[in-house]
């Protein structure tokens, strides 16, 4: 299983923040995000930043582990 | 130091400059200057009316971001200590967010310090703001 | 409002940035950004060991000048608030001996006001500090 | 009578803090300071600063009246 987070705005947008998404051998980041944007297009629209296991991830095409926590997370506005 | 909290934090609970400034002063007599930022919910947005402000973080990696950009500043300024908290959960307009501070041996790098962690903050911290207002909620969404 | 103190003042009894802080803030809920300073007394200077510092104050005209900074920093920097507290008598290593802070919509101002006003009140205002070490007592005079 | 004031090292200097000086018909302040730097010179080496009832006073001719109150003032060390 990989954990995806959602917080804030994307987690309003999405109704949900968080899911349990099933490992498949390969799977990159990119699919798994796609493959969520698919079924929830407006909280994926404002996705600026990625991170896996709670460090940033620019690598569209890193694959993915069994066990992963993985956060799709719009602009931050802390402060 | 039982009654010291830790330099990096991510509270519901408001803070106590005082309690900070002591916990910064005790780290060195070395220190000949502290400047610090407090950041405040204000009653107002782009001309609408707030009277709450809720943040989110995610937790375990805006806690890491924060511990890293102290590192960071201590090293880069020269400082001899420097702390930062960062409040979650539900604030009343006028109310505290987050408060940043910085001790070096002299003004300048105190300064400069300060004010690069609370840009920073902003950009790297994943934390994120709802205002509300009698209009309704909505989160902040800063544009690129 | 009774409880409210002087935003300008000199005074030898130490001063705690909570009270400070919530006066500023008490003075408007438009405010977002606190910058403060607090200089600090250290335990050396120029590698020789110091005990103590001793603040002497023309008074009138020390209170005067601070309290022009103050209204000419809100109106150069369009603060919402300033304050500025500057202890005298003997202050012991660690201890504080001036507080400034400025209030302002957004963070930008109020750094520059406050970093503008410590170094003014350095130029301007007519105080002196005396180091007292082990080795005797001596008048801090700066050079041109 | 002109109060003249001494603060920190000045004061040190001259072993006092406050001086009273009598006043006479057309006195400058350039005259009040040489009088005093004559009998405390250790003292008026540092002095930078002249302030007249607690104003800056910048020009040497200014004329005192009596009353006043001048401050011969070594450079600030505050904050």
């Amino acid at each position: 299983m990989i954990s995806v987070l959602l917080f804030g705005p994307v987690a309003e947008r999405a109704r949900v923040s968080m899911l349990q998404f099933e490992h498949r051998s390969g799977l990159t980041l990119q699919q798994l995000r796609d493959e969520l944007a698919a079924s929830h297009p407006q909280a994926f629209e404002i996705v600026c930043f990625t991170a896996v296991n709670g460090e940033q991830a620019r690598d569209p095409q890193l694959p993915l582990k069994d066990g992963d926590e993985v956060a799709f997370m719009a602009r931050f506005s802390g402060g | 130091m039982q009654d010291v909290k830790e330099a990096v934090r991510i509270q519901m609970e408001d803070f106590s400059q005082d309690e900070e400034i002591r916990a910064l002063r005790a780290s060195s007599k070395r220190i000949g200057g502290i400047a610090t930022f407090l950041g405040c919910a204000r009653d107002f947005s782009e001309d609408r009316e707030v009277t709450q402000l809720g943040f989110e973080a995610y937790g375990s990696m805006a806690l890491a971001e924060m511990n890293r950009l102290r590192d960071e500043a201590i090293i880069r300024f020269g400082l001899l200590d420097a702390r930062i908290v960062h409040r979650i959960g539900t604030i009343e307009a006028g109310g505290q967010i987050v408060f940043i501070a910085a001790g070096a041996e002299h003004r300048g790098p105190a300064f400069d310090a300060c004010r690069w962690m609370i840009d920073e903050l902003k950009q790297r911290v994943p934390i994120w703001k709802k205002e509300v207002s009698p209009q309704g909620d909505s989160w902040v969404t800063p544009h690129p």
